[in-house]
């Protein structure tokens, strides 16, 4: 019964956080949003037993790229839009105009047509099996992260060097002459 | 192995029964039901022994503060001024709620929430005794590291809304330091974490023994630094002691709050000391023996095991927040530039240094502790901790 | 439907939903008794007595960037730490601590080695005052 | 309630607004966050996937790496777009026309 309750709640704040994140003119307020929607998918983690991932998600998500974020936006110069380009147009305002609104909902509207038919697909000879029972995970990814998946383990590691050298060298100030 | 308060009142038969009687009134199975009653009611009493942990935690603070400056604390409202904390409640609710007019409303109202949903979300898994804990999720640890990283968002948003430069930089300082000291909190923990080989509390508590020398802190010499470099990274991610610049008086006009008044300032400061008081309570599980109780006194009664295991535990929290708070009236603020240094160049290298240190240990000894190899190996050959 | 029992999970659903109640209740509890007569010069950010001027969105130090970007790649890879950490005692009692323990070094030190450059490049440090990006 | 279906719809939503995010707006951080939950729409299918068809915990490995690549592609793009932003003053995506600064 509360599985039910907690898998609405986190649906509830799923899709009121993305479409939020689509109909807000502010970009921190979009960060915010972002967020919401972010810890829903954690809850929608846990009402499929994946409660490792779902902690992972908190953890980096939630307490790194969503404040990643927020400093990015502070750091070019806050939710103030810029209105004219060096060549005097007017430029089509930051967080977009009704012009690129259409084209978006027509984009995806044509990628809906497309997957409803995929999905309809796999929901018509999806035959419900026996749900299993809740179980601890942690250790399971441990196992698996430590014996077969030991060269995904490793390579992240190069993965997120090379991310943060990369980052630093970008994001450094650098002494212009 | 996840049980929780529910698990364990159901162990007696009172509550078996209790059940039994509620079910055959109202029909159905009443088990989920009660299960949601019980949890209610002790998220109620959890919630309000938190609040009033921080409202006496405002009470001690200005209390030992005037003790170490021998001066008499609050003494007025209440025998030894000890409403006093009551009164700054009344005061508050009844100051006149301002938002500044050029603030961004919708974030100035959501900073307190996020930060008050962080602090208050790692309560459900902080073990006060072996059975009263709320729940005791699997991924116990690691999801209190993220929950608590909800706080540092919140308290960036509270800077970045009010608008005011004081406020942003204050904001922006006190989310930069939250966030470079979650680094070397996380390794420490880490190093726990391959000691004791499970990640929920209770395999972390139940991991050491409840005599002093069989506690996490003197189980080898890198664990001892991590207690340390632990307790320093608590106090700079709950901006107290020689880490308060966010709210440096002095300098920021009381930093990242300066232009929330009454109610919601007071969530800021609830939201702060409960944490204090939770990463107490973390400390004291993971390095201190949690709710051990020495030679295991009251094995046999479950009621009397409980609360003396309760009281174990309050009794190693309180001593360290009496820490932080004695620490703060005696280490000068710290700059910014010298608080960064300190994190990344002194900090996480000693914490990294530890991690490897408690891996080695783990695998030449078995993660025997250092007791346990001196003492013990000779005579009777102790079977790890059990 | 499911025999799923996340009963585990409901004290954090609940303990986030009383605090939500709790903010919103003290404010709604409050909105009542407070007085409210704003006065113009009351709704001004506080300025030490001047008035404000110019918003406070101005420029920042990138340091807070290399700060947030060196936490992150840390937070990633403690996520990845902590299940082979929980791991350990287990896969050593089995015998087969020796390998966790090369993959926890080789992982370790390739991220200390990352930490290192930062260090060595000078990204660590903090400006003392606070000086405008040079270019 | 909770079937298969259910999830696959929710990321078939979120799936959809990220791409909504990333055409209607010309801010370069707004895209980012359509990118970021496109990788959360594929990383709940995996999940989904393993609770309802086959309960091997690759499907809890995988969501894991996503986050890892996630965070290390969010950490670089948005240090590039912070260094467009010091060169060019502005985050408008108009205004990132030459590969050269």
């Amino acid at each position: 019964m509360f599985t039910n309750i907690l898998f609405l709640m986190s649906a509830v704040l799923t899709v009121g956080g993305a479409f939020a994140v689509i109909l807000t003119k502010n970009i921190m307020h979009a960060c915010v949003y972002l967020l919401s929607s972010l810890l829903g998918v954690a809850g929608l983690y846990v009402t499929l037993g994946a409660d490792f991932v779902a902690a992972t998600q908190l953890v980096v998500y939630v307490g790194g790229i969503v404040i990643l974020m927020v400093f990015a936006v502070l750091l070019t110069g806050g939710s103030d839009a810029q209105k004219e380009n060096k060549f005097g147009l007017s430029k089509i305002p930051l967080m977009g105009n009704n012009k690129t609104y259409t084209i978006a909902w027509i984009t995806a509207f044509v990628v809906f047509m497309t997957l409803i038919k995929i999905i309809s697909n796999i929901i018509k000879y999806y035959k419900e099996t026996e749900v299993s029972a809740y179980t601890a995970t942690v250790e399971k990814i441990g196992m698996l992260l430590v014996t077969d998946h030991v060269l995904a383990f490793e390579i992240s590691s190069v993965l997120l060097l090379g991310a943060l050298v990369g980052a630093a060298v970008i994001a450094r100030p650098r002494k212009r002459e | 192995m996840n049980d929780s308060i529910v698990s364990f009142l159901s162990e007696f038969a009172i509550y078996k029964a209790f059940v039994a009687s509620v079910s055959a009134k109202i029909g159905f199975d009443a088990t989920s039901l009660l299960t949601f009653v019980v949890f209610f009611i002790a998220v109620l009493l959890v919630v309000n022994v938190m609040a009033l942990i921080g409202g006496l935690g405002t009470y001690a603070e200005r209390k030992i503060s005037a003790d170490l400056q021998a001066r008499q604390g609050p003494n007025r409202v209440g025998p030894y001024g000890i409403l006093q904390f009551l009164a700054d409640g009344v005061k508050m609710i009844t100051k006149e709620d301002i938002i500044p007019r050029m603030s961004d409303k919708f974030l100035f109202i959501v900073a307190p929430l996020l930060c008050m949903v962080g602090v208050f979300a790692t309560l459900a898994v902080l073990p006060f005794a072996s059975g009263l804990m709320l729940t005791d999720l699997n991924i116990g640890v690691f999801y209190m590291l993220g929950v608590s990283s909800l706080v540092g968002v919140g308290i960036f948003l509270g800077g970045y809304a009010s608008n005011s430069k004081w406020s942003m930089l204050g904001g922006m300082r006190g989310a930069a330091q939250i966030i470079s000291y979650e680094i070397p909190v996380t390794l420490s923990i880490l190093a726990i974490v391959v000691l004791s080989g499970g990640l929920s509390m209770k395999t972390l508590v139940e991991g050491q023994l409840g005599v002093p020398w069989g506690w996490n802190i003197f189980h080898n010499p890198f664990t001892f630094i991590g207690f340390f470099v632990f307790f320093i990274g608590a106090l700079a991610e709950s901006n107290r002691a020689p880490f308060d610049l966010p709210e440096a008086e002095s300098e920021l006009v009381s930093g990242y709050h300066t232009e929330y008044t009454g109610m919601r300032f007071a969530f800021f400061a609830l939201a702060e000391y409960v944490e204090v008081f939770v990463l107490c309570g973390l400390a004291a599980a993971l390095f201190l023996g949690g709710y051990l109780v020495p030679f295991n006194l009251g094995k046999g009664l479950p009621l009397l095991e409980q609360f003396l295991q309760l009281g174990s535990f309050v009794t190693k929290t309180l001593l360290l927040y009496y820490v932080v708070i004695w620490v703060r009236w005696t280490l000068p603020r710290l700059r910014v530039d010298q608080l960064m240094t300190l994190c990344w160049k002194y900090l996480t290298p000693i914490a990294l240094f530890n991690l490897i240190g408690c891996s080695f240990w783990m695998y030449f000894f078995e993660g025997k502790s250092l007791w346990v190899l001196l003492f013990k190996s000779g005579a009777k050959v102790a079977a790890g901790h059990h | 439907m499911s025999s799923y029992n996340l009963d585990v999970y409901m004290p954090v659903a609940i303990l986030m939903i009383v605090a939500a109640l709790l903010v919103v209740g003290a404010l709604l509890v409050g909105h009542f008794i407070r007085p409210h007569n704003p006065t113009k010069l009351k709704y001004d950010a506080y300025e030490c007595g001047e008035a404000p001027e110019g918003s406070a969105w101005s420029h920042f130090n990138i340091r807070f960037y290399v700060v947030g970007l060196i936490f992150i790649i840390f937070d990633v890879e403690s996520a990845l730490m902590f299940p082979v950490a929980a791991v350990f005692k287990k896969m050593n009692e089995i015998g087969r601590g020796g390998l966790v323990l090369v993959e926890i070094l080789i992982f370790l030190s390739v991220l200390i080695s990352g930490i290192a450059y930062c260090w060595r490049k000078g990204d660590l440090d903090w400006v003392k005052s606070y000086q405008a990006p040079k270019e | 309630m909770m079937t298969l279906s259910s999830y696959l719809m929710i990321s078939f939503i979120l799936f959809l607004a990220g791409i909504v995010v990333m055409i209607a707006r010309k801010n370069m951080i707004a895209m980012l966050l359509g990118i970021e939950l496109i990788l959360n729409a594929a990383a709940l299918n995996f999940v989904a996937y393993t609770k309802f068809v086959n309960q091997n915990m690759d499907g809890h490995i995988f969501p894991l790496f996503i986050i890892v690549v996630a965070a290390a592609e969010a950490a670089v793009g948005l240090a590039i777009v912070i260094r467009f932003y010091q060169i060019k003053e502005t985050i408008h995506i108009d205004d990132a026309t030459q590969l050269q600064s």
